[in-house]
């Protein structure tokens, strides 16, 4: 089973569903759901092989390389299952709307150009699948019309500087080893100037910063994700700005190598440092704008750019340790956040709106969304029993014991943000009163709720046996050269202090046990409806006694005078100056024949003039 | 200082009677149609807060006496002490049965309490008042309970007494 | 194997006895500083057993179950905490284990609270999460000096490196940490100054506004587990926690008293006053301390 | 005051516990309640006998009602005391609601309060003094002991009639019937 069969199904299925799909919904929803569930099992039977494949296609001489190894096996399994978790969502949340065979052909080839990033063995390959991602990104953001076209633009605006990035680091490679497979790279690599490679790394790592949301880059991210379909804002946080953290980890590890990374520069002026500190930054600050929103979508967008930072800290801190808290936080946070953005979907799909302030009480309504959305911010969280945690432990404890305290406390400090904004989504969404209008609405259908129940077990399993993923993580250490960490299967046993799940899973276990013993012992009680609470004997009113709205209010207050929007102001100044600039060159061109006639003449006696002078030629 | 404005007062109004108890109280008595020009008066002239209105059930000359009390927030013109701060209570009567008044909140916003009080209690309508809804009490009354003909004894008797004491028989 | 099967079930008892009479001895001391008598130290355990006994109102699962999370959390937590020469658990993942499942708490009475549909409890809980923001980074600070400077993230480490280097609290970087402890520990329990989340008089006790007959038994055991908890971590992280449980409980009993006997004395703080209080003073100090250790290890 | 007699504690610990353990919901209903303050704080501390005051009915198993009753307040009398759960207790402070006292005549106020909610205990005088207070508790103990404090049972078993009483002095009452109402013409099920 070779990697050009597993493309071509992947970027072959996308046309055909849309072919299908003109004839009847029924078919192209099954074939939709087969290629993916397929894509999943070849990419799953994969496992363990590792493979290098050149195919020349005459393009300049340059091999197209498909390769495969433990580190793009983990990434497109990963990719894999979330997209087709997300097409069995989309079955029944697209099902009203126009342009459907569109939509599910986008989604397809967003997946397909995901799976060929990570499979792709050079970078010329690696470019045209990234364009292919993000243009049909681009056309998934803008799928509901209104203000997710400009949302759209933004995002493809701030991907092309990426791009562009990306193409010029890769055409200075190109020139000065010429040859673009990233293996031969690496291993010439070493023979450049630190300048040449600092150079290469700010190329590629604004391209990959980009994608990635890390702080000065990420203002595109809560628009995109707010406008976007909830399945697609799945995948879109979810997996594909994890693309930039593959990126980041081939530019880091396999192209430039561990130790020429952490050679460059001096003190806390190394790209080592600068980038840690951006991954600080980047986990703290976007946190405490996620707790004043009141767009639930908006709020899962900022805690995604939060959690990239964690995931940039990992990968960017250099040790074995930190590296695997780093890749393990991102399959975590693939799973939990498209699992909230999913019940978000559903929410958004029977209420039809995202509003905070005016939603609540919905636990009674969906319990399955609900415990989904429970147990994904519990993840989100780090609660011990959950896969969050394990990875927000490695990452913390290699902080602490390396020596640099002030890391650890922007991550731990990220916690308590993370704490406040997603009690604040289950708690305006779920919990408290449910307002009159909704009295009435129905569960949510079973292909909405299967991938909920799917990523909720797979959280949870992963929590208390983490050795599972953390084997394939090893691996993935192993292979850039690190000594491995002896992985039990629930947990890393070290001198400097061992995690084991499975104590604290029975601990949790039997305290939870004893606890409710000690409920059951007390009398009975009896269960009472919503409008039977105290209100100082008043009767509680039920259609305005809504008192979700500002959940923070008190923090609000006191962060206000700080809350201004620096770096999307210092975008938007920049594209306003660009217009008025463009606005003045206009003038020239006037429009009537005479003018250009004019300058013509005109420039033709300067080039005369200056060649009289000084005789260039 | 109150001399002067007993004599701007009779001579702005006809049919109007003044009389100063004390140096710093004026009871002032006027037909109910010029009571509005009275208060206007009043307030340009520094009587800015309308501390009370209430209502005096007369039911022998079988008619309602409303009564304003003016005085001034801050008379801050350093002779006038606080012992001698000005009092006016302005009075004019209204016939009993089906009685009705302007509303004075036009003047004075402060009154619409005051006069949803006088609708209840009194059952004196006030047009143009924005929303004469009742304020205190939680029952409703045939006669308002204010009125001397309203016998509260009776009420009781009936409201309250029939109203059995709880005891076993019925489960 | 059998000595950590007992220790596994005799540390809740005793933190659970050690808690309560914690809670008893508040109440009486509070009276006396009142000029009353003030209640017998077990009245605590009275209303407990009134509290079994009497019917309550639940407004769901959710409502039942976030408080058993909590409460278990509670309970887990002093499994993985040292007391006197009690420590049945304290090897499987030291202090940031303790870190996070010390979330579990707060979480589990927030969720069950969220479920009772009162503005009240809505109030109370935004309020306990800000102060618990608030409190949360002076706290880290602190937890991160005393680990850089000992160079270990499990408990018993550090309470075996103070035998031989003496307390913490005396060595000179760590006394500026400690001291930033100490004055954040009434925020954690939400004792006078910072009894802003459970204010009875404004918010009418707000998340436990719902709390019945054996909620409120369940929410003042886990209250009297959270008292346990932070006087026990302060005692180990600083005091250097004793080898025996005696000498354990009496550090514990002078730690409360101290603070208790400062705090009774003040006013409650708005939540903002308070928050503002916890980032400015406390939180200097534990930057300070955290910096001369990073100064003095390098 | 047989607080620390174990044997008691060991045959009937629920009796005992509910006797030492009366937490007065804090809900000022009239007149009486600025004789409360000095009751709990350092004058005459009513925290010697376990009695403290708690902010919601859910936590309180003793209702003062302290002073005359107006007919806006016995709404939310009614509401509190049906939100208190099962063992509780309620003491009605001085004349006004035994019979009405000073305002027997009055339009405005409940005269018998009995009519409306069960009282356990009353305490004579226009304000009673705090001793009278603590008179009143200990009074409450024997009854309890004596299990005459049942006034929550009869509020059980008569609520048909407590409810109709209640329609008639307040009109429509917007919350459901606590108890369910056996004939159909008046509420749902609860």
């Amino acid at each position: 089973m070779s990697l050009e069969i597993l493309l071509i199904i992947a970027f072959g299925g996308a046309p055909l569903t849309y072919l299908f799909g003109k004839t009847s919904e029924k078919i192209r929803d099954f074939l939709a759901v087969v290629i993916s569930l397929s894509l999943v099992a070849f990419v799953a039977c994969l496992y363990g092989k590792s493979m290098e494949k050149t195919f020349y296609l005459g393009f300049f001489g340059l091999g197209l390389v498909l390769r495969l190894n433990v580190l793009s096996w983990f990434f497109a399994i990963t990719i894999s299952v979330v997209g087709t978790l997300s097409i069995i969502f989309s079955l029944s949340y697209i099902k009203g709307r126009e342009k459907t065979d569109f939509y599910f052909l986008m989604m397809l080839l967003v997946n397909a150009a995901m799976l060929g990033i990570v499979l792709a063995g050079d970078l010329v390959s690696f470019y045209i699948f990234w364009e292919i991602m993000s243009w049909s990104a681009f056309l998934l953001i803008s799928y509901n019309k209104g203000p997710a076209l400009a949302a759209g633009m933004k995002y493809i605006v701030m991907s092309i500087i990426g791009s562009v990035c990306f193409l010029v680091g890769m055409l200075s490679l190109y020139v000065s080893f010429d040859t673009l497979n990233i293996s031969q790279i690496a291993s010439v690599i070493g023979s450049a100037s630190s300048g040449y490679i600092l150079f290469i790394l700010t190329a590629f790592g604004i391209a990959f910063g980009i994608k990635n949301a890390v702080l000065p880059f990420h203002t595109w991210l809560p628009d995109a994700h707010s406008e976007a379909p909830a399945p697609f804002s799945a995948v879109l946080s979810g997996t594909l700005i994890k693309m930039g953290t593959y990126g980041f980890l081939l530019l880091l590890y396999v192209i430039v190598g561990l130790k020429l990374f952490l050679g460059l520069g001096r003190g806390l002026l190394s790209f080592h440092s600068i980038l840690c500190f951006l991954g600080a930054v980047t986990i703290l600050i976007p946190t405490f704008i996620a707790m004043l929103q009141t767009d639930a979508k908006r709020l899962l967008a900022w805690s995604t750019v939060g959690q990239a930072g964690y995931i940039i800290l990992g990968i960017a801190f250099g040790t074995n340790l930190a590296l695997a808290g780093g890749i393990f936080h991102f399959f975590n946070h693939a799973m939990f956040k498209a699992l909230l953005f999913f019940a978000v979907g559903a929410v958004e799909f029977r209420t039809q709106t995202r509003d905070l302030d005016s939603l609540g009480g919905l636990a009674k309504k969906m319990p399955v969304v609900f415990i989904g959305t429970l147990v994904g911010i519990c993840a989100l969280i780090g609660v011990p029993l959950t896969s969050g945690f394990v990875s927000k432990w490695l990452i913390y404890k290699t902080l602490i014991l390396e020596g640099s305290p002030f890391l650890a406390f922007f991550a731990l400090a990220g916690t308590w943000g993370t704490i406040l904004y997603s009690y604040k989504l289950i708690h305006n969404v779920f919990l408290g009163q449910l307002p009159e209008k909704y009295k009435d609405i129905q569960k949510s259908p079973f292909t909405m709720q299967l991938p909920m129940i799917v990523l909720s077990l797979a959280i949870l399993v992963f929590g208390i046996l983490p050795g599972i993923p953390l084997k394939v993580i090893n691996a993935i250490g192993t292979s850039f050269g690190f000594e491995s960490l002896n992985i039990t299967l629930w947990g890393i046993t070290s001198e400097t202090g061992t995690l084991n799940t499975i104590n604290i899973f029975s601990a949790v276990l039997v305290a939870a046990v004893l606890s409710w013993l000690l409920f059951r012992l007390g009398a009975k009680s009896v269960s009472v409806s919503q409008e039977d609470s105290y209100a100082a004997g008043a009767y509680t009113p039920t259609d305005k006694y809504h008192y979700t709205a500002e959940f923070y209010n008190p923090l609000y207050r006191m962060t206000k005078p700080f809350l201004r929007d620096v770096i999307d102001g210092f975008y938007y100044w920049i594209a306003s100056s660009v217009r008025s600039l463009a606005g003045s060159v206009r003038r020239i061109y006037s429009g009537d024949v005479g003018y250009y006639v004019m300058y013509i003449i005109l420039f033709l006696t300067v080039l005369i003039f200056v060649q009289m002078r000084w005789k260039i030629w | 200082m109150n001399k002067s404005l007993k004599e701007k007062l009779e001579s702005t109004f006809k049919d109007i009677r003044t009389a100063s108890s004390e140096d710093s109280r004026i009871a002032v008595s006027a037909e109910s149609d010029n009571v509005l020009a009275i208060l206007r008066f009043l307030k340009d002239a520094g009587f800015d807060h309308l501390a009370l209105l209430s209502a005096v059930d007369w039911i022998e000359d079988n008619v309602f006496e409303l009564c304003f009390i003016l005085t001034s927030y801050m008379q801050n013109d350093d002779e006038v002490t606080s012992r001698q701060r000005l009092h006016i209570i302005l009075k004019t009567r209204i016939p009993r049965e089906k009685p009705h008044f302007k509303t004075v909140t036009g003047i004075f916003p402060n009154a619409e309490p005051y006069e949803r009080e006088m609708h209840e209690l009194f059952g004196i309508k006030f047009e143009g008042h924005p929303r004469l809804t009742p304020l205190l009490l939680e029952r409703e009354y045939e006669i308002p309970p204010f009125r001397k003909d309203f016998d509260t004894r009776k009420y009781v008797q009936e409201a309250f007494e029939k109203i059995p004491f709880v005891d076993d028989k019925d489960k | 194997m059998v000595v950590k099967i007992t220790q596994i079930i005799l540390s809740p008892i005793l933190a659970l006895v050690v808690g309560v009479f914690f809670l008893g001895l508040a109440r009486k001391i509070m009276a006396r500083i009142h000029w009353r008598y003030g209640p017998p130290l077990i009245q605590p355990v009275i209303d407990m057993i009134r509290l079994f006994y009497q019917k309550s109102v639940s407004h769901g699962s959710m409502f039942d179950l976030g408080l058993i999370l909590s409460l278990a959390g509670s309970i887990v937590v002093v499994l993985f905490l040292p007391f006197g020469g009690i420590a049945p658990l304290s090897g499987s993942g030291g202090l940031l284990v303790i870190l996070y499942i010390m979330l579990l708490a707060p979480l589990g009475m927030a969720l069950s609270g969220g479920q009772g549909a009162n503005p009240n409890i809505s109030i109370g809980i935004s309020r306990k999460l800000i102060l618990g923001l608030g409190y949360e980074v002076p706290l880290l600070l602190v937890l991160l000096a005393v680990m850089t400077r000992y160079k270990t993230i499990s408990i018993m480490e550090v309470v075996i490196a103070q035998q031989s280097t003496g307390w913490s609290f005396i060595s000179f970087p760590l006394f500026l940490s400690g001291l930033s402890y100490f004055l954040i520990l009434p925020a954690i329990l939400g004792l006078r100054p910072f009894d802003v989340s459970s204010a009875p008089q404004e918010i009418s006790s707000g998340p436990m506004a719902e709390y019945g007959g054996k909620y409120l038994a369940l929410a003042t055991i886990e209250h009297a587990f959270v008292l346990f908890i932070s006087i026990a971590l302060f005692v180990n992280l600083f005091l250097g926690g004793a080898a025996n449980p005696a000498i354990f409980f009496v550090k514990m009993l002078v730690v409360f008293v101290l603070g208790l006997c400062i705090n009774a004395v003040f006013p409650r703080f708005r939540i903002e006053q308070a928050v503002k209080y916890l980032w400015k003073w406390p939180t200097l100090l534990a930057f300070l301390g955290l910096i001369i250790t990073l100064a003095v290890r390098s | 005051m047989d607080r620390n007699q174990i044997t008691k504690w060991l045959k009937a610990p629920a009796k005992m516990a509910n006797k030492y353990s009366l937490h007065a919901i804090y809900f000022c209903t009239g007149c009486g309640i600025i004789e409360v303050p000095p009751v709990i704080t350092a004058r005459w501390d009513a925290e010697r006998f376990g009695v403290i005051p708690v902010a919601t009915p859910r936590q309180a198993n003793l209702f003062l009602i302290t002073g005359y009753v107006s007919i806006k307040t016995l709404r939310a009398i009614i509401r509190t005391y049906e939100q208190m759960p099962e063992p509780k207790y309620t003491v009605g402070f001085g004349s006004c609601p035994i019979n009405g006292g000073m305002y027997w005549d009055s339009y405005n106020t409940i005269k018998h309060l009995d009519k409306y909610i069960p009282i356990d205990g009353w305490i004579a005088g226009c304000m009673p003094r705090p001793e009278a207070i603590f008179i009143a508790v200990t009074h409450l103990w024997t009854l309890i002991d004596k299990e005459m404090a049942n006034g929550y049972i009869r509020y059980r078993e008569n609520y048909k009639s407590y409810r109709r009483n209640q329609e008639l002095a307040l009109g429509k009452l917007e919350w459901p019937p606590l108890y369910p109402v056996s004939d159909e013409s008046r509420g749902n099920k609860q």
